[in-house]
């Protein structure tokens, strides 16, 4: 494992530091607790948006945290949901009077942790709403798993919600906005190698030199099946195909389509990929009126890509193109 | 000593036995959780009852309540993941039901363990047969009631809970799992052993020990 | 090699064909020859401002076409120069009249083929000037070499000869500020692990399991020396030696910091490696007054960074504010 | 045929061996050239001298300045790299100094030849012992000029040239490379032959096999 670190056990904390000397126009960071707020924290009046989750998945969630998105971003240790006590501190720390809502992945570590975190503040006064966000496709949604596990359409999730808080919408409707843009929103990833945690200093799975894994999660958990490598746009067809049927999404929609790099892959892999599930969606007669390409949910150094289609109308479209102003995510201002 | 009640310093013996039992088994619990799910197990049960034994060392509690509140609170603010509140609410739930005592007799015991149960239910929703933790208290809190039912000796009871705990625990190999990380693996799961159902039968074999033969 | 790619020899065309379709808001692009303009191109009466060189660098140059920052981009093959004919086409497709700046890395192959563009625009009438951008320490300037290399300083060239062209400068006042920005920036990255040209399918060197290269060229060629693998801080502290004693920078001195990623190394160990360079520079007395973060000049999937330090005045300064509006860097509309 | 002119039709079977030769040893190009440069050069020339013929069979050219002006503007817009430039102005340059003949005797090639080293050295700035192509040219075209004095046969100007071409070629490996991108490694670009050097040793063997025996 060749990594740019210093001791493994502060990786977190460095980089958090980092990130608050980079962004220092944009955030303030608490130390210990480790959390990530806006720098302007909390705003009078406005609803506080809270996420977290294990560190590792990088800009997301620190990156998004600014005017238009995030309030806060609690970051745990890599791949490891936060406890509740940086969770209520970030929470208490956002909290301008109208109340905080915390935008969850469906992860046990991380919605026992942020329920817990949830009570704390609620008995400390603070209105907390919270949403869960079950994206990926991969892992069947049925009453006998945990559930669909939350992967990039996080980021959609925060930036329209943050959208909503920022033009002054109440706790309840914040939240329901959220609901709507999960119930709307589907994704799938692959793996073509794996991605290394600091601490382990060991691959998290492996992979052979001909091998990919159809549907990885974005902690390296396996997926619906390995296969051998293909060519990119057969790899495309096999994630867009589960992702479209599942809601399912219909000619004549409007999408919001975001190819989600994993750390590792180049850009140009990532276009190759955005080219062919463009015209996967035109020749459905789904039209693509909004994109995203890039590196917003990753998974350390894993090279492979996720893609996600949001179906968009013009209420969310309005508030996807609203200002936002972080670190990872800026337009309009 | 009399086996019918369980002082608080014996309670702290029994955190810290379970503290050496899971830092002893760090690799083995770390294992199982690599086969089916993310590999921190035994590292993030070590870490977390390791801070708890630390903290009662340097303050030690003077009552039941305090010990596991205290406990509890610990768990959950310096593990994470799935298992740190699990064990947490467990831990805090217990504290909350025995109340301000130094003692418990084998009834008041029983009834604290439940209610640390009720607790790990209220947040994980596990069910029998979901390949979880809960596969190993359930069984083991129902021997250790029936026990209870007709003695009043603890260690008894713990024998028996300690038994139940070990069936419980082999038996989740078979299962598919259903709730937490390894429930994405569907299939692929079953064959493993479950690792916060390994963890806590040595929560059981860690009462045995601080209670001594029957 | 595994990549996200159909026929190698297609990376290029189809990228930039997703480039263009992602970013339809932004830009054009020709398919023939390749390359990629400012959607409203030519802007009248403004000077043009066209950058290039081979693929395998995304988001440079592509990314950095759009309003304040490139008129176009010409992307080439991976790794090698683009050649006359496009560039000469993008000249004249940004020409709004004003004539044309052409922002050239200091590679032979690119400075020929940017020269020969240069000859046949100006035999078509437009005025052309070119600067060369030779940030890069790792190779001794000198008479008997081909000069330094251009790495990740050129982002900051073409973002501030952006704002200049923005704000109405003439192509000779454009070219100054940007010779300026040259004579000021110096960088110099590392290699954890090598990258691999589609088309070759190998790695363009190796390292060992614990080796890394001190001063790779953003290509992979080989850099001052080759070490054992070192914890972060180190690791900075040789990139930062260098650099601060070529201009070199002294204390009093305001900068602006960039840590560039060479595309496949995480998020967290970029701000790792930015807390412990804002560290030395305040130790030296050197002021960091802007910053930047991410994956600009990347090598493909090579892992491994480069640090870039750009000595700021007030204009230039200003001139790095002014908005911005293209896919890899935005603000301020 | 006299070997006391050269002919369109023979220059375009010269530039037809080129791409043979350098598409026979493209792997010993690109060989040289992975040692202290980017390992393009065999593809790229093979490339470039591939698309040069092909465009001369689709529409044989008439005149010399035809033919050397769509080689040098067809290497220009094929290749890329430094090599396109510098062989694209290396034949372009000889085309306009040819101007619209069909045929060349001695001094009139001698004299292209050196107006295309002229274009050569007024793109890339080489001088002698930089490492490069410059360093097989210069004292090939010496050699040439140098028989081309004393005779009027073509072959035997192009039998010294090539000579000199093999003894230029050899001594490149000896010397630091100044230009391009061997001159980044430094002291240890050293040790290797410079493969645009070797490329045009093949430029010249093709001439000789062109013009045939003395
Ligand atoms: N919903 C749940 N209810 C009860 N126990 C659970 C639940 N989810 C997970 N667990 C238990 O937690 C264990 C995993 O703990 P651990 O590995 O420490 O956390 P994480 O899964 O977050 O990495 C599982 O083996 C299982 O016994
Ligand atoms: N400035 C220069 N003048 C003359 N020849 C040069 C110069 N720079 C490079 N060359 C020649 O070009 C050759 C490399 O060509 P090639 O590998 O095709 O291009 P690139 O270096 O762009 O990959 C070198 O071996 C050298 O002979
Ligand atoms: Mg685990
Ligand atoms: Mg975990
Ligand atoms: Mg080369
Ligand atoms: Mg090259």
């Amino acid at each position: 494992m060749k990594k740019l670190v210093n001791d493994p056990k502060n990786v977190v904390n460095e980089a958090v530091a980092g990130f608050g000397a980079a962004h220092a126009d944009l955030v303030r960071v608490s130390a210990d607790p480790i959390f990530i707020v806006r720098k302007d924290a909390p705003v009078a009046g406005k609803v506080g948006i809270v996420s977290g989750g294990g560190s590792g998945h990088e800009p997301m969630h620190g990156g998004f945290v600014g005017p238009g998105m995030l309030d806060a971003a609690v970051p745990g240790p890599v791949f490891t949901s936060p406890t509740p006590d940086p969770i209520l501190a970030a929470t208490k720390a956002v909290d301008g009077g109208a109340g905080v809502l915390h935008i969850v992945k469906n992860y046990t570590g991380d919605v026992l942790n942020f329920e817990t975190a949830a009570d704390l503040a609620a008995a400390d006064g603070v209105e907390v709403r919270s949403v869960l966000v079950n994206d990926d496709v991969a892992v069947k949604d049925s009453l006998y798993t945990a559930g669909r596990r939350g992967v990039a359409g996080t980021v959609l999730v925060e930036k329209i919600a943050g959208a909503a808080a920022d033009r002054g919408d109440d706790l309840e409707s914040v939240a329901l906005v959220a609901e709507r843009v999960i119930g709307q929103v589907r994704s799938m990833g692959v793996a073509l190698t794996p991605c290394v945690v600091p601490h382990a200093g060991q691959p998290s799975f492996t992979l052979a030199e001909d091998e990919i894994e159809i549907g990885i999660g974005i902690h390296g958990e396996p997926g619906r099946e390995r296969i051998k490598l293909e060519p990119a746009d057969a790899i495309v067809d096999r994630l867009l195909g589960p992702i479209l049927d599942d809601i399912p999404f219909v000619a004549g929609d409007k999408v919001l389509l975001l190819v989600n790099g994993m750390g590792g892959t180049p850009q140009v892999e990532l276009y190759i990929v955005f080219r062919r599930a463009a015209e996967v969606l035109a020749e459905r007669g789904i039209e693509v009126t909004r994109t995203l390409v890039g590196n917003f949910t990753t998974s350390l150094e894993m090279q492979g890509m996720s893609i996600t289609v949001l179906k968009l109308d013009d209420e969310l479209t309005t508030l996807w193109d609203a200002p936002v102003q972080t670190a990872a995510l800026r337009w309009g201002r | 000593m009399s086996n019918d009640t369980i002082t608080v310093d014996q309670l702290t013996d029994w955190l810290t036995r379970f503290r050496d039992l899971v830092t002893e088994q760090v690799s083995y619990l770390t294992e199982l959780d690599s086969a089916i799910g993310d590999a921190d197990h035994g590292s993030n049960m070590t870490r977390g009852m390791g801070a708890v034994v630390e903290k009662i060392h340097a303050s030690p509690a003077g009552t039941v309540d305090e010990l596991f509140k205290g406990a509890g609170m610990t768990l959950v603010t310096s593990v994470g993941g799935a298992s740190g509140p699990l064990y947490g609410t467990f831990f805090l739930r217990i504290g909350t039901t025995a109340g301000p005592r130094t003692s418990l007799d084998a009834p008041g015991l029983a009834a604290a363990l439940r209610a640390g149960l009720g607790g790990v239910v209220a947040r994980g929703k596990a069910e029998a047969g979901d390949k979880t933790m809960f596969d190993v208290l359930s069984p083991a809190l129902a021997a250790f009631d029936a026990a209870v039912d007709v003695s009043s000796d603890l260690s008894t009871a713990a024998h028996a809970a300690y038994f139940a705990a070990q069936t419980g625990r082999d038996a989740t190999r078979a299962l598919l799992a259903r709730k937490g990380r390894a429930s994405y693996l569907g299939e692929r799961s079953i064959g493993h052993i479950d690792p916060g159902a390994a963890s806590t039968a040595l929560l059981f074999q860690a009462l045995v020990e601080t209670l001594g033969e029957e």
